[in-house]
């Protein structure tokens, strides 16, 4: 059981790693492809990056779920 | 209340006879000081009602409802009071809002009006502790700001070194003088003056930038439109 | 033995700072430079040496020792002895701030008569231009600091505990820490001189403050650390309203001096950031070889100015936020009614704090900056008028058909309103824009910040500190020398403060060590109103000093007040109550028959036995 | 009698919960800081930049770090479910891969020293972004040693693990500083 919790959350970890990197090979082909005006795409794929890493990885939920 | 009422009538009366009849400054010599000043003035009308109602309020207060030694009672328990909530926040926006749009956003496009046409052009190169002025239309250079009375200028304010203000008193206007910048400002003398006659009449640095700050000034000297010909001739001949 | 922890601080920074010097020449070998260059050498050895001080005056025993695993060593001093040392209690910490930043603040004063004593006459009378300078730019940072920290660290840090009813911060080590980095800043900024001072102002604008005296380098460190107390401090306040609240104490119960620190603290938490960053980016200018403001190298000097000012607008606001909400409590109590229209001003407080990131660029109107950011920020920074008028409503209700006792904290909490309210309005007219074009880098903007901040602020300060003073002390001071003093400094005040617009109207630029001959009378006038002024303050420490040593026992609450400070003795106990408050009701409930805003137990009697929050006050209704 | 810290847990939140509340306030004023060094680069340099930058490094070290981002959070995932081995090996590879950026920005400096050394305009910007950025990597890497270690000699347990949270929290705000600089330095456009 405590076992299983875990492997799953190590698992949405993996998960979470695959669309940060994803996101980033993203962000280095639209560089090479749009020479210009490419900024609003990057601050939106940035949000993005940021909200996976502070949802998934920093737990920022933790601060409005009433304590156990 | 009549009586507080009574007082921010007197005090707002004494305030804006204050207010119309003392000037606080020394008269332009720029038709945008003029400007400036008027807005100046409108504000400090503007203002005398304010000033006087908080005024009238507090000392009547003060006066009328102080206890002597420690007080033996509460006040009434007042939390709020919402029609006075409510006329306190439409007066002092409306009075916000107003103030933006007269003098503020009135004088701004005017200003900014002023700017599309000039003139003449002055170059001023600000540097520790001096003022080169330059005339690029005739192109020389000299360490006083001569203009003639009417003509438009803007003035092309750029700095050698450290961050300078150009400001001339007499005008009222006033930019920094930024190293890698060019920022302007447009005057239009309006009455002849020099530094002699006048202390206002001559450019002062205003924005600290080093020992030499509070001495860095030039002369001024704004003459009628033949005289100023006649100097640029002299000018010339002389570079 | 008293003086050990100071005396191993001391010495603990002094090794660091050899061992971060040192450090600092062998990169400088090893990266082909010249080992010896004194700024360099001194930014590097000052940031182990602020390490080593800190870890030598108390963070090491109490604290760091548990990052590796060891326990920590505990035990408070009495006494005196406790102000000299690493306490975590908040009420030694706020004395703490108060004693240093009342000292800071006589030194700032003492420069400040030199300066008017320059600015006696046209031409030198006493210094030479470059000694004015320096003293001008002293005299700025050292106000400055004791505006921003003196209230909300010395009041702030005594009280905020007790008027939510807990026993301590959120985080007292962090309070502790951020105290014990201020000496270092006032070590630093006393050194300047040694270095060849600062003449840059204290908004030490580049390039002059990349180019001029090594001393600007100290200056720089010593705001950058400041800056990172006054942030360390903010995070303690917001955790510590938003966690510490006694049972019953909501939102809506929180008295307004709380409000305002906390206010004032979701400020500093924040925009300090942007200062520190603009002093570092200076910083490295000078020593690092970095061109962010070298014109000829693609620099921008007006970049500084916004990264300034993006901290330095809303910094005003960290300082007077916290006067408001003194002067209101002030206010509410002596009139011995509710605070008028309290949610409204809770409103105006965070409607300031929102605005506050939104004005920055009024400084920048002659800047040179784009036209097009004039009419906004005109436009933000008028707005602001609203929520600051809300706070004078509030002032204005309370205080009307009130039981006004005007006592030396009541006198000062109403001299507040007066000055503020020309502070206020002469802000008006730097807003706007035409106006601005003359006006600013005058004497009138000198006269302008000085009503807000010595004729608002500091009148609050000194409110808060008579009124609060038989609290920190359990002592009494002379209410006659209190009332004597209070004349004395509105007086002078505004005979000194006034004379200052029409010479700033007339053609008086500021930071001038010399000015045109003309300004000579009103100048003279100005200085000897200024000496009167400085001498007042003299009083207040005689009253207050010997009010401290053998003044009358000033009881539990002296002012009949309801809010939870009083309900504890005077001095309050190291744990500040006997029993956990319970909050039941408003703090300002005066004139509500048979309200209480808080019941505490007695000692050593839990349950049964209650004492009644503001029991001497009789609360008859007359109508 | 003097207040211990510690005692002071008993009101609404937990002494951890209080804790977490600290390190998010301190890193939302942290965001600010490099928000002030981010406009700083728009401000000087538009978005001009230097056809010599190394893409293929900046690219690489940014996976790195995100790598490093999953360890960490492998690290405190694997204690709080009482997994010390994990949680030691994890911690282990999230120091080992934050060297490894330390030294690819090293790298990064030695070009760059090259072709925009610290005293050009774009250089002022590179050398101070990458380099408070890297003082944020090695202090986070100076934290997660001393847990390290802690670790080691027996500290932290699943239902008391803050400084392994903490540390692993503060690494990851280093991660999300990076994702906005990266681009703002290497890609925009």
């Amino acid at each position: 059981m405590q076992n299983g919790r875990l492997r799953s959350a190590l698992a949405r970890g993996r998960w979470v790693l695959v669309a940060l990197v994803a996101l980033t090979v993203v962000e280095y082909a639209v560089a090479l492809v749009m020479k210009s005006g490419n900024l609003p795409w990057m601050i939106i794929m940035n949000l993005v990056d940021a909200v996976l890493i502070l949802y998934y990885f920093m737990h920022i939920a933790q601060l409005w779920r009433k304590e156990e | 209340m009549l009586v507080v009422a009574l007082l921010w009538a007197a005090l707002t009366f004494v305030g804006e006879v204050l207010a119309v009849r003392l000037t606080p400054f020394r008269p332009a010599a720029a038709e945008e000081g003029d400007l400036i000043d008027s807005a100046f003035r409108s504000l400090t009308i503007l203002s005398v009602p304010v000033l006087a109602f908080v005024l009238a309020v507090l000392a009547y207060s003060v006066l009328r409802f102080r206890v002597p030694g420690d007080p033996t009672q509460d006040g009434p328990a007042i939390r709020t009071h919402r029609p006075t909530v409510t006329t306190w926040l439409l007066v002092t926006t409306g009075l916000t809002v107003a103030v933006i749009i007269f003098p503020g956003t009135t004088g701004l496009l005017e200003l900014h009006d002023r700017a599309r046409h000039v003139d003449m052009v002055v170059q001023v190169q600000a540097q520790r502790y001096a003022w080169k002025t330059t005339y690029p239309e005739y192109g020389f250079s000299t360490w006083e700001l001569v203009l003639p009375v009417g003509r438009r200028v803007r003035v092309e304010v750029t700095s050698t070194d450290v961050i300078h203000s150009f400001w001339v008193p007499a005008f009222r206007m006033k930019v920094d003088a930024v190293p890698g910048l060019v920022t302007t400002t447009v005057v239009t003398p309006s009455k002849a003056g020099s530094f002699q006659d006048d202390p206002d009449f001559r450019i002062q640095c205003t924005e600290l930038c080093g020992v030499g700050h509070s001495v860095m000034r030039a002369p001024v000297r704004v003459v009628e439109l033949s005289e100023f010909e006649a100097w640029v001739a002299q000018q010339s001949r002389s570079q | 033995m008293a003086f050990a922890p100071l005396l191993r601080g001391i010495g603990f920074g002094a090794v660091g700072f050899l061992l971060g010097s040192g450090l600092g020449a062998i990169v400088r070998v090893t990266m082909g430079l010249d080992p010896w260059s004194a700024e360099a050498l001194v930014v590097v050895g000052y940031i182990f040496g602020l390490v080593g001080w800190l870890l030598g005056v108390g963070v090491w025993g109490t604290w760091a020792r548990e990052w590796f695993g060891l326990a920590a060593r505990r035990g408070e001093a009495q006494g005196w002895r406790r102000y000299l040392r690493f306490s975590t209690d908040h009420k030694v910490i706020g004395v703490q701030y108060l004693v240093t930043f009342l000292v800071v603040m006589l030194l700032g004063g003492v420069l400040a008569v030199l300066m008017r004593a320059e600015l006696m006459a046209p031409g030198k009378t006493i210094m030479t231009l470059n000694t004015y300078n320096n003293a001008m730019s002293l005299h700025g940072i050292l106000m400055v600091a004791v505006a921003v920290a003196a209230i909300i660290g010395g009041l702030g840090n005594f009280l905020v505990p007790l008027l939510i009813g807990a026993e301590d911060v959120a985080f007292p080590r962090l309070n502790a820490l951020s105290f014990w980095v201020i000496p270092p800043v006032a070590v630093l900024l006393l050194l300047t001189p040694l270095m060849g001072g600062f003449d840059s102002g204290w908004t030490a604008y580049p390039p002059l403050s990349v180019i001029n005296a090594q001393g600007q380098t100290l200056y720089l460190l010593a705001f950058i650390t400041f800056g990172f107390s006054s942030i360390l401090g903010g995070l303690n306040f917001i955790a510590t309203v938003i966690a510490m609240r006694a049972p019953g104490m909501t939102w809506s119960r929180l008295p307004i001096f709380v409000w305002s620190i906390f206010a004032a603290s979701l400020i500093s938490l924040t925009a300090t950031q942007f200062v520190a960053f603009a002093l570092l980016s200076v910083l490295l200018d000078r020593v690092a070889g970095t061109s962010f403001y070298d014109a000829t190298q693609g620099g921008n000097a007006l970049l500084y100015e916004h990264l300034f000012w993006f901290y330095s607008h809303p910094a005003v606001y960290i300082m007077i936020l916290p006067a408001f909400g003194v002067a209101l409590e002030v206010l509410a109590h002596f009139s011995r009614k509710p605070l008028f229209a309290y949610k409204w001003v809770v409103g105006a407080f965070m409607a300031v704090v929102g605005l506050s990131f939104l004005v920055w660029a009024h400084h920048l109107f002659t800047s040179g900056m784009s036209d097009f950011l004039h009419l906004p920020f005109m436009v933000t920074t008028e707005l602001i008028s609203i929520p600051t008028g809300i706070v004078f409503l509030s002032s204005l209700g309370t205080i009307w058909l009130g039981r006004l006792w005007l006592t030396t904290p009541m006198l000062f909490a109403l001299g507040f309103l007066f000055n503020f309210l020309i502070g206020g309005i002469t802000g008006i007219f730097l807003a706007d824009v035409p106006t601005d074009l003359h006006l600013q880098d005058t004497y009138f903007v000198v006269a302008h910040f000085h009503y807000t901040i010595v004729g608002g602020e500091v009148f609050a300060l000194l409110a808060g500190v008579y009124y609060w003073f038989p609290k920190l002390t359990g002592r009494m001071y002379s209410e006659r020398l209190g009332k004597l003093h209070f004349w004395w400094v509105l007086l002078a005040y505004n005979v000194t403060f006034i004379p200052m617009f029409w010479a700033g109207l007339h053609g008086m630029n500021r930071r001038v060590a010399d000015y045109s001959p003309e300004l000579g009378g009103i100048n003279l006038f100005i200085s000897i109103a200024a000496f009167v002024l400085a001498a007042s303050f003299l009083l207040m420490l005689v009253n207050l000093a010997r009010a401290w040593v053998r003044g009358p026992a000033a009881g539990a609450n002296p002012w009949k007040a309801r809010t939870l400070e009083w309900q504890t003795s005077s001095p309050p106990p190291a744990e500040n109550f006997p029993a956990e408050p319970q909050v039941v009701g408003a703090p300002y409930d005066y004139g509500v028959p048979g309200s209480r805003h808080a019941v505490v137990a007695a000692k050593g009697a839990s349950e049964g036995e209650e004492k009644r929050d503001g029991d001497a006050a009789p609360r008859n209704q007359e109508d | 009698m003097a207040v211990q810290p510690e005692a002071l847990a008993r009101h609404r939140l937990s002494r951890m919960a209080l804790n977490r509340m600290g390190l998010w306030l301190f890193l939302l004023s942290e965001t600010f800081f490099f928000a002030a060094l981010i406009s700083s680069r728009y401000y000087l340099q538009g978005l001009a930049r230097p056809e010599t930058l190394n893409q293929a490094l900046g690219l690489g070290i940014t996976m790195v770090l995100l790598l490093s981002s999953l360890s960490a959070y492998r690290a405190e995932t694997c204690i709080a479910h009482g997994d010390r081995k994990g949680f030691q090996q994890n911690l282990l590879a999230t120091i080992a891969l934050g060297l490894l950026f330390v030294v690819g920005v090293a790298m990064e400096w030695r070009e760059a020293f090259v072709h925009f050394p610290p005293n050009t305009g774009f250089g002022s910007i590179f050398f101070t972004m990458t380099g408070i950025h890297a003082f944020h990597v090695l202090s986070g890497l100076l934290v997660l040693t001393l847990v390290y270690m802690l670790g080691r000699r027996g500290h932290f347990s699943a239902g008391s693990s803050w400084g392994v949270e903490g540390a692993v929290k503060y690494w990851h705000f280093v991660d999300v500083a990076w994702v906005f600089i990266y681009p703002t330095l290497y890609l925009v456009t």
